[in-house]
């Protein structure tokens, strides 16, 4: 599978630590899951190997609905970065 | 059908209430659960407490949660308000209203809502203190005690 | 030290919780229990709930329980509104407020305080029904074992 | 001991039952516990002995306080006698 585009969204310190609130960008086709996505995207420079760093405690929704790492990806999803909620 | 607002103004509990009670007689008790900015965190002064959210997600993720304590209990109303954005010590924060026939199933309702809200919505709190830091706030390991005590 | 008022007139919820609230920055969460008169009682209809109690006693009854919830928990606040008299369905009953610098105080001791008012506050509830009956209201198995989850 | 005065007070079904919400009465100096009161009462007449007919769960306070049948009494007391309380 070539390449295919997804639309990323960051909250909280992730989004302070990679200076963006979200992005779409392409991402290459072996990527199939939430956690190959996340390995992926902490390569991607400083801000975003400090937001993904190992022991982390980082989470996450595809298509608005919480999602695990083994979570599978399609064309076009929108998938958001998190820490741990702490509403209420 | 749960009534789910989520909003950066301040809401009005009283008008929360009889909306729900308005024009019914066959509640009979009404469970309500009100979170409030403390002004102290940890012995450290807070200026502000600054609420991120998902605005995609966020009503959706609440209606999944009132939902689901309409599953459980045999509710004849529920309301979660939450706020958004900047809020000072002592404003309100979020509003949880369950309404049954009895006061048991309205009470435990109301403690599920707001267990849930705190492990399961997706809000971010920032804390600014008076001295000038800021922080975000992290998951409390009791917070997600609280809400483990529903599963199962 | 709680805030108890015995009285046939409605209350305010808002003012009473604004009340509580006022001036305060370390309360962090509230929980309120609203007690209503329902239209239909084992499938009787009401036309009205008449409450009577021991004047002399009541609010002494009723500080001292909310004196036993302030021993057991850290409220940082506390009010209960008990009405008399003859209420029509839909109206509100009892109100009972906790405030706690946390949830689980304010939400647990708000469930104390009205279990143990239905149990141990002097006050006799008379149905009047629409088909010309009425009937004294007999106490509950169940709110005993309610208020005894308290005990020991 | 001879006699003594009571304020007694009678609330929902007793009440009814007995037809006044309270009375002042002198009581035999025998009676020395709320249960023996209690006991003396039903033999007032058939209100009285309705409201605390046997079986009937009634309770009672003395000066204002939930007492027990071996409460004992005091010359001056107020006593309450209803029935299981339903507030809330």
């Amino acid at each position: 599978m070539s390449g295919y585009p997804l639309h990323l969204l960051y909250f909280a310190w992730l989004r302070e630590r990679i200076g963006a609130g979200g992005e779409t960008i392409a991402v290459p086709g072996e990527i199939a899951t939430l956690g190959e996505l996340r390995d992926w995207l902490s390569q991607r420079g400083p801000g975003y190997a400090s937001a993904f760093a190992a022991g982390k405690t980082v989470r996450a929704a595809v298509n608005q609905v919480f999602a695990t790492p083994e979570t599978v990806l399609h064309p076009g999803d929108e998938v958001a970065f998190f820490p741990p909620v702490t509403g209420g | 059908m749960a009534r789910v607002k989520v909003q950066e103004a301040p809401f009005d509990i009283a008008a929360e209430t009889a909306a729900l009670l308005a024009g019914r007689q066959d509640i009979g008790g009404l469970g309500c659960f009100l979170g409030v900015v403390r002004g102290t965190v940890g012995g450290r002064a807070l200026r502000a407490m600054t609420l991120e959210h998902y605005p995609a997600m966020t009503e959706a993720a609440i209606a999944a949660i009132a939902a689901e304590a309409e599953r459980r209990w045999d509710l004849l109303g529920c309301t979660v308000i939450h706020r958004t954005g900047r809020l000072a010590p002592g404003e309100p924060i979020v509003l949880v209203l369950a309404a049954a026939s009895h006061r048991t199933a309205a009470l435990a309702a109301t403690s599920f809502l707001i267990d849930w809200l705190k492990t399961r919505a997706p809000f971010w709190k920032k804390e600014s203190y008076a001295d000038g830091g800021e922080a975000w706030v992290e998951a409390h390991a009791a917070d997600d005690a609280a809400a483990a005590r529903w599963e199962g």
